[in-house]
């Protein structure tokens, strides 16, 4: 399993790639990519991810660890940016490798819900109009009581 | 003392990032109501506390959760990664 | 939308980004890549997959058109190979993309499960002992109840 | 005249890939009826019919289809893709 925090931009094909070449006996991988979408406006300037060094890590790490017992990963993968972000920028990727679609994609989804709520990320939003924190969807909250 | 964190819309109305905070209260809430009796700015910071978490050395905790032994507390809105 | 039934391998991770890249105003991408599996006892030599011209990519067209237009999809994208692959080969993709998570899932996982169950795809495994035609999963037939 | 194809383990059991039929059969299961009368390969082909599927110019149908109008019929075992 591997975790990236990071400022950097990455390439989730090649990242992809690269976890399914060293998921050995995985039939099934699974890959969710977020993209900085543009406002409603269409005036979006930049996004800027703010998240807590060291929480970050550790809540995914356990994440991480609760879906590969539950659904028998035989690898997963989350890359994760912070800092300043543009339009059709690439946020984060999660992937997961299992032996059968069904648990490749319950993990996939598990992953990002739990991220999107449970992660100490927060996004804001920069447009001509100034800064704006996006608020935390009741939907996104909803979604954890599924698993 | 105690080391308090503030993220995204809660760091800007405090306006620091992190302090030290010197305390004997018992419990998150406890501490939120020195805070809050402080200043207006975290009076203000603090008006709505549903729609603030917070988390003891970096674990997810609620405000009634006792600060015995805690070396870092981070008060911030909820998250919103993915 | 692209549909592609092919002998020929593929680049996953490739085929990915070029589809993230074309998909103009996505939030949310979601890929699934097949993989040939070794056998229980790891001798697995081939797996050789037929398939019906023609209608598979009727098939699969009408399960993409139907996925776009109930998770208003911006894009999707379907890759599948023919012919003689071997263990670790890519069979397939999937990718979808949608202004939210929740719509790119279920619609990766809709083309997955009517892509297993009704597109005119056969497998067979070929091992030491002879070929084996892979038998169909009632679990496969059972997840279309679900869309 | 019509069409007839086989895929994967039928092909395999009936020995021809596709083969031009002349029937004046009026549905699937009919056209079935035929096949199995002429000879034992198609017997043993078409034993469980449970485990087949059919297609009628490349849309999946029942045995109990029409076949008028039809070109173009297709036998096969459960698909396996994906």
């Amino acid at each position: 399993m591997r975790l990236s925090v990071q400022p950097e931009a990455f390439d989730p094909g090649a990242e992809a790639n690269c976890f399914a070449a060293g998921a050995s006996g995985a039939g099934a991988i699974v890959t969710f990519t977020g993209l900085v979408r543009n406002s409603a406006a269409g005036d979006l300037l930049a996004m800027q991810i703010e998240h807590y060094p060291g929480m970050t890590e550790t809540a995914i790490a356990a994440m991480m660890d609760q879906a590969q017992a539950r659904w028998s990963l035989i690898d997963a993968l989350v890359i994760h940016r912070h800092g300043r972000l543009l339009p059709g920028d690439v946020i984060m990727m999660v992937a997961t490798a299992a032996a059968h679609r069904a648990e490749a994609f319950a993990a996939a989804e598990f992953l990002m819900d739990y991220l999107k709520s449970r992660a100490p990320f927060w996004k804001c939003e920069i447009t001509p109009a100034g800064a704006h924190w996006v608020a935390a969807k009741d939907s996104d909250e909803a979604a954890l009581t599924r698993w | 003392m105690i080391d308090v964190l503030y993220f995204a819309w809660l760091r800007e109305r405090i306006g620091v990032p992190r302090e030290q905070v010197e305390t004997s209260a018992a419990t998150v809430a406890d501490l939120v109501a020195e805070l809050v009796a402080r200043e207006e700015r975290y009076a203000l910071a603090f008006a709505d506390r549903a729609s603030l978490r917070v988390a003891l050395d970096q674990q997810l905790a609620g405000f009634d959760a006792p600060l015995a032994g805690v070396r870092e507390v981070a008060f911030f809105p909820p998250m919103t990664g993915g």
